[in-house]
């Protein structure tokens, strides 16, 4: 059992953790680099205020997408409580049906599939 | 030095670095959990540490691609930097010859650097053809070992799939951008990231012919892959990591065509070959995830124990245990998935660059357009939905095989509107054999022998005779060769002056064809015999008894006058064309948007934007013109807009 | 040395249509991994059982709903910090990745201990056997699917951390946040794709008792 | 020229192509059906070997259609010396284009159907059949007759007429293999977990063999077993023989025929060469053996059958653990007798 802690928790974090640390020290080592990760520094020494200069003026949308987004999870979470519970009936027609409607509405409201037709940017 | 500078140099020893780190890891975690080094002390060798030899293979992979500087750019992303977008040689000081050794975003050296290296892996592949041919010549010779021999042919195949797919990588990249008017392609370091990254899969390939090879054939079917020695986890590792590059180049192929060709070139005014490319890289995109996968799940049923294909135990139909219920079927459901789509993309690209150059030389329009733009994607489409029948034998449920059949025959009729749509193009031109045309229509020729041996075995009933001898092994190379090495060979003629500015040696290249055609009829053809008479497909030697040593002679020296035409091209295209003559822009009197820019091209191919304003392949029509160069900027040469005809 | 210079807004566009086609590629890959399962499962799947800590007794099945609510729950405060940072809230923006990156965290633990690595042995949770990878085609499939969406939520948390980190920075702007967008939509993908393993897993089809155990 | 001219000498040429294509059809579907055939030996080769003629034929005239057409186009509109200008313009032709479309696709559904048909008839179930069941295993055959009793049988005999039910498996840990007698022209790959069936009527007496037909590993080559179609009497004398009691001498001559057909001597030879994959085979009996795990032995009858049946108990040093450990279902007590009886003679 010690394989599988070894294989499946420990293997990965290590190995995780070791790229991380490796990409880190390859952009230091990385040459030319020096100037740039100074203005780097610089610019993140400026303080950056909590809020951007258009904050007031977009905060209705801030609230409507809110409202869609609570609208959206709570939806989300009633279908997995329904699918939950009527899994009971072994029917897999209706699972997939409420996986349908789940994964349409993820991908609708909270990956903007339409933006990829969108060719005027709407922000 | 300033060899060690060069990009490759530098991948090679950021891979073996990576490689030693990743072994040292697994066996270090293991040491210091108090485990042995060795997994199993039966075996000797890399063999007894395989996990970490796979770990450290995908290290290798990761060590190659910081060391040559792929993700340099991204990894400065992630800190906030932006980086700018170069074009043109990086590092000052050195020649345009260092380009093609270093990360370069230009869509051209990348195309060459796809195309350079798949002829550099044909070439490794066709070297180990020639060695086993050999001894296939004569009955009964015995002086490559068996699973030396295996380990051969599992690598010819693969290395020549390899091989073909950087070769369509290169025809797409290089080409795709060029005929829609585009600088460059959508993503110019994703472009040169799935470029490298076949370089330390392909080198993972060849080492695993060194670390114990393996004996499974190109397929790799489990269980026999899951015994195998440990070289079949560096043929699983560099498959992936190759298809991994198409999948990355498709998208990039995908986007390109979608949102950067020229104003006015609505899809159905777009060259040909990019609706073959495009077809191509549907197919690369969605369905190389599936050998992937299907190699990945052998991958770790070998190192972990996860009995994907493991029919051992009791069936799942009797599950009141946890242990066992594989199926080796599965996972030929999974190879065949992607690997028969594969075969059309392979061949889709090939049959593009027929239609392109066909129209050029018959100098009359491409027959029936829109049929072949729509045969391909028919082509594309209906290879989706033919992959079983690869496993007419296999065990596969027997109600299954007549749709697969009629799928598979249905094939046939979007190749058939291609044939015929050719043969109307060249009726009533004016045809000129100059080299590219010849490999063209040479190409047509060979593919129709791979495509007429196909609908044998498509029938259920002659397939039970046919499928795995070496009938297939004939119809298979057919289809390659036609729909891929000669139309590739005809590329390579037909833009070598575009590339370069030289002209190739004219005769020599007719020499090239006129030794590689008739040679590859008797080869295919005499394959195709000595498979109708009991020649099985990967086996050592035969017996004498088959009486089949006559036609395996002529299909071993038929081979390797191959060889040596191809020889004959790399001295022509390599040594004599440094010294050719020079080529001018437009010698083929082409219509297509990269002829009306000087020869070589400039780094940004267009700097005036092309307006395209008419057909691309009225050739014959008075006053008909393809494209104009928008009329702010300057026009690069006198007519800047063609015409077709006198 | 011309910079092929296009303007942020083409240039996301074009991002935009590369990313989803990768989704597209990716679907491919998860669903090899659906047709493994219901090739190899077809309509069982594997039950463990119900877990007794002291006085709790907790049904099998409450953990992976759990686990799956979190990740929802994640994806939503994902929505938040994509939209906040569109609309000039940095505040609100870091908070969220912050939140998304948490509840990611929990679900990969969820994962890794509850469902891989956990047992209870008289009523103490053991680290150790509950179902392995070599406990035929259920433990090679559940690891699996599980293992490579586990992967995909780990590159996910590097994400988020890195555009927390430039948002920090002051690097995005309602106008060009193309990182954020992409990570967003990235981490609603891993989502996604939990939405269809979910049920395939521990839903759909006759749950099967491992004997002896 | 004119327009007028060309759609003349268009017609001239098209019925001229049309007519060497009529005859070059004729020409090399005959041709192609005038290549010697493979000899057939079961009443299913009848039926794929028609069907491959009809494809033959379609074969022969649809190469005829495209190379003749673009040769002979080839000929007839190549660029002459000195000319210059562009051929003649014009777009495609939807009418040609719709047929070319819908007749592949009859022929092709034609096909689809005729192919269903074929597959019917080769795979259908007879009356009388005979059941054998076969085994493969790394890297031979073996052959059980369960309604005659006859078990293990390393070579395969069939009575010529009786249609046959082969039931094929491959052993769980083992690879897949491919059943194929070329003769009988049908073959079905044997895989592991999952059991497979052919049929097949013999019809012509003679000698063939069954030849593994997937890439199975090192002995995939010679993956080798005699086929026998005999006459009943022949059959059923050849049942009684198996069954009978068997003298040192024959179980000899039996073990070395063992050797060759179950694949012993892609490893083990007996020729006293040094470097096989296993030990070779002369002198064995009686000799001293260093085993792996440093002790020592000598080779008795007991150690042979320990060696066959479980060689990774003692292996031998310097030997690699790669035999199949499966022997013990493979062969029967008999033929382990047989072997070692072998081993024996090979001083």
């Amino acid at each position: 059992m010690e394989h599988l802690f070894l294989v499946f928790i420990a293997l990965p974090l290590v190995v995780g953790g070791a790229v991380l640390v490796g990409a880190w020290l390859l952009t230091k080592i990385m040459p030319g680099d020096a100037a740039a990760a100074k203005a780097a520094a610089a610019a993140q020494a400026a303080a950056i205020p909590a809020h951007g200069p258009d904050y007031a003026r977009l905060t209705p949308r801030r609230k409507a997408a809110l409202r869609t987004g609570i609208v959206v999870l709570l939806g989300l979470a009633l279908l997995t409580i329904v699918e939950f519970f009527l899994a009971a009936l072994g029917s897999t027609a209706l699972m997939f049906v409420i996986i349908i409607l789940k994964a349409a509405l993820i991908m609708y409201f909270f990956m903007h599939i339409a933006a990829v037709w969108r060719t005027e940017e709407a922000h | 030095m300033r060899v060690l500078k060069l990009g490759l140099v530098q991948g090679v020893f950021g891979g073996i670095l990576g490689w030693l780190f990743g072994f040292a890891l697994v066996i270090g975690s293991r040491l210091l959990l108090g485990l042995p080094a060795q997994w199993n002390p039966n075996l000797t060798g890399l063999a007894a540490y395989e996990p970490a030899v796979v770990v450290a293979g995908i290290f290798f992979v990761v060590g190659f691609m910081i060391g040559v500087g792929a993700v340099s750019d991204w990894l400065k992303w992630a800190r906030g930097i932006d980086t700018p977008f170069n074009h043109g040689a990086r590092i000052p000081g050195t020649s345009e010859l260092a380009r093609y050794f270093n990360v370069d975003y230009s869509h051209k050296v990348i195309g060459i650097q796809y195309a350079i290296t798949g002829v550099l892996l044909l070439g490794v592949g066709g070297t180990l053809a020639m060695i086993f041919r050999l001894q296939l010549a004569q009955p009964e010779l015995n002086f490559v070992p068996p699973d030396v021999f295996n380990t051969m042919i599992s690598a010819h195949g693969m290395i020549m799939i390899g091989g073909i797919l950087l070769g369509v990588g290169g025809m797409s990249n290089y080409l795709v951008p060029l005929m829609i008017g585009a600088n460059d392609m959508a993503f110019p370091r994703l472009n040169a990231f799935a470029y490298w990254i076949n370089v330390p899969g392909a080198l993972l390939l060849c080492v695993a012919m060194v670390i114990g090879g393996w004996n499974t054939g190109w397929t790799g079917y489990p269980p026999l892959s899951a015994q195998a020695p440990l070289g079949v986890q560096y043929f699983f590792l560099g498959v992936f990591f190759i298809g991994l590059s198409s999948i990355l180049g498709s998208l990039n192929i995908i986007v390109t065509t979608m949102t950067m060709r020229s104003p006015g070139m609505s899809l159905f005014r777009m060259p040909v070959f990019v609706w073959s490319a495009f077809a191509t890289a549907i197919i690369q995109l969605t369905a190389t995830q599936f050998i992937g996968l299907s190699f990945l799940m052998v991958l770790v049923q070998r190192i972990l124990g996860m009995g994907f294909f493991d029919p051992g135990g009791p069936v799942w139909s009797e599950v009141d245990k946890w242990a066992g219920g594989g199926n080796p079927i599965l996972f030929q459901h999974m190879f065949w998935f992607y690997s028969h789509p594969a075969v059309y993309l392979f061949v889709l690209p090939g049959l593009g660059i027929i239609s392109e150059l066909l129209p050029v030389f018959a100098r009359k329009p491409l027959f029936g357009y829109k049929w072949i733009a729509m045969s391909s994607m028919a082509i594309a489409l209906v290879g989706f939905l033919v992959w079983a029948h690869h496993m007419f034998v296999s065990g596969m449920s027997n109600y299954l095989r007549v749709p697969f059949m009629m799928s598979t025959l249905l094939v046939a009729v979007p190749t058939g509107v291609k044939f015929f749509s050719w043969l109307g193009t060249l009726w009533g031109g004016r045809i000129e054999f100059k080299t590219p045309m010849l490999f063209a229509l040479g190409a047509i020729s060979v593919f129709l022998i791979g495509g007429l041996t196909g609908p044998p075995l498509g029938t259920v009933a002659t397939d039970l005779n046919l499928t795995d001898t070496y009938y297939v092994v004939g119809h298979f190379h057919a289809t390659m060769f036609g729909g891929f090495i000669f139309p590739f060979l005809a590329a390579l003629y037909y833009w070598f002056p575009k590339a370069t500015g030289r002209m190739y040696n004219e005769r020599l290249g007719q020499l090239h064809f006129w030794l590689m055609t008739p040679a590859f009829w008797v080869m295919s053809l005499g394959q195709i015999f000595v498979g109708m008479h009991g020649m099985r497909r990967r086996i050592a030697t035969y017996e004498v008894g088959l009486d089949i040593g006559t036609a395996q002679m002529m299909v071993t020296i038929a081979g390797f006058v191959i060889f040596i035409s191809v020889l004959i091209m790399m001295f022509n295209l390599f040594v004599l064309a440094r010294r050719g003559q020079r080529a001018g822009a437009n010698p083929w009197r082409s219509r297509g948007l990269e002829w009306q820019v000087p020869s070589p091209m400039p780094e940004m191919t267009y700097p005036a934007t092309p307006v395209v304003v008419g057909e691309p392949y009225d050739y014959g029509k008075p006053g008909s013109i393809y494209v104009q160069f928008a009329p702010a900027a300057p026009a690069l040469h006198t007519g800047a807009s063609i015409t077709g005809g006198d | 040395m011309t910079a092929v210079a296009e303007s942020y807004q083409v240039q996301t566009r074009r991002n935009r249509m590369g990313f989803w086609l990768f989704f597209l590629s990716e679907s491919f890959l998860f669903g090899g991994l659906l047709v493994a399962r219901y090739y190899l499962w077809g309509n069982t799947r594997p039950s463990m059982e119900d877990t007794v800590i002291g006085p709790l007794h907790i049904s099998y099945q409450v953990i992976p709903l759990m686990i799956t609510a979190v990740l929802l729950l994640s994806s939503f405060f994902m929505n938040r910090a994509e939209v906040a940072i569109a609309n000039d809230d940095r505040k609100t923006f870091s908070r969220s990745i912050l939140l998304t990156v948490l509840m990611g965290l929990i679900f990969l633990l969820g994962v890794l201990i509850f469902e891989w690595g956990w047992k209870t042995v008289d009523g103490q949770i053991v680290l150790g056997r509950h179902i392995s990878p070599t406990d035929g085609v259920f433990g090679a499939v559940l690891y699996g699917m599980t293992g490579m969406h586990a992967l995909h939520v780990v590159s996910g948390l590097v994400l988020l951390m890195l555009v927390w980190n430039l948002g920090r920075k002051g690097h995005f702007s309602p106008e060009k946040h193309w990182g954020v967008e992409a990570t967003a939509i990235y981490w609603h993908y891993v989502d996604l794709v939990w939405v269809f393993f979910y049920p395939a897993i521990y839903l759909i089809g006759v749950g099967v008792h491992a004997a002896g155990h | 020229m004119d327009q007028g001219t060309h759609r003349r000498s268009y017609r001239r040429h098209f019925i001229i192509v049309s007519i060497l294509v009529a005859i070059v059809a004729v020409i090399s579907i005959v041709g192609l059906w005038a290549v010697p055939e493979f000899p057939s030996a079961s009443t299913q080769a009848i039926t794929v070997n028609w069907l491959f003629d009809l494809h033959l034929a379609v074969i022969g005239f649809l190469f005829a259609l495209v190379m003749v057409f673009m040769l002979y186009i080839l000929f007839v509109f190549r660029r002459r010396a000195g000319e210059e200008g562009d051929g003649d313009h014009f777009e495609g032709n939807t009418k040609l284009e719709i047929i070319w479309t819908v007749i592949p696709l009859i022929v092709v559904l034609s096909f689809g159907v005729i192919g269903a048909v074929t597959l019917r008839d080769v795979t259908a179930a007879q009356e009388n059949e005979m059941t054998v069941n076969v085994t493969a295993f790394s890297f031979g055959w073996q052959f059980d007759y369960p309604e005659q009793g006859v078990e293990k049988a390393t070579t395969l005999k069939l009575p010529v007429g009786r249609p046959v039910h082969f039931k094929l498996k491959s052993l769980d840990q083992d690879v897949i293999h491919s059943f194929y007698v070329a003769e009988f022209r049908v073959k079905q790959d044997l895989v592991p977990g999952v059991p497979t069936e052919l049929r097949v009527t013999p019809n012509v007496e003679g000698a063939y063999r069954v030849r593994c037909n997937e890439l199975c590993g090192t002995g995939h080559t010679n993956m080798l077993a005699d086929v026998t179609v005999v006459s009943q009497a022949d059959f059923d004398a050849w049942v009684a023989e198996q069954k009978a009691a068997v003298s040192p001498e024959r179980l000899a001559a039996m073990g070395q025929e063992l050797h060759a057909s179950q694949g012993c001597i892609a490893c083990h030879n007996v020729t006293g060469e040094p470097g096989g994959v296993g030990p070779t085979w002369k002198g064995l009996y009686g000799s001293e053996r260093q085993f792996a795990d440093g002790t020592s032995g000598v080779a008795d009858e007991e150690y042979l059958r320990t060696s066959i049946l479980a060689s990774q108990e003692r292996l031998v040093a310097g030997y690699a653990a790669v035999m199949p450990q499966n022997y013990a279902d493979v062969l029967s007590d008999q033929q382990v007798a047989a072997l070692i009886e072998y081993i024996k003679t090979l001083k």
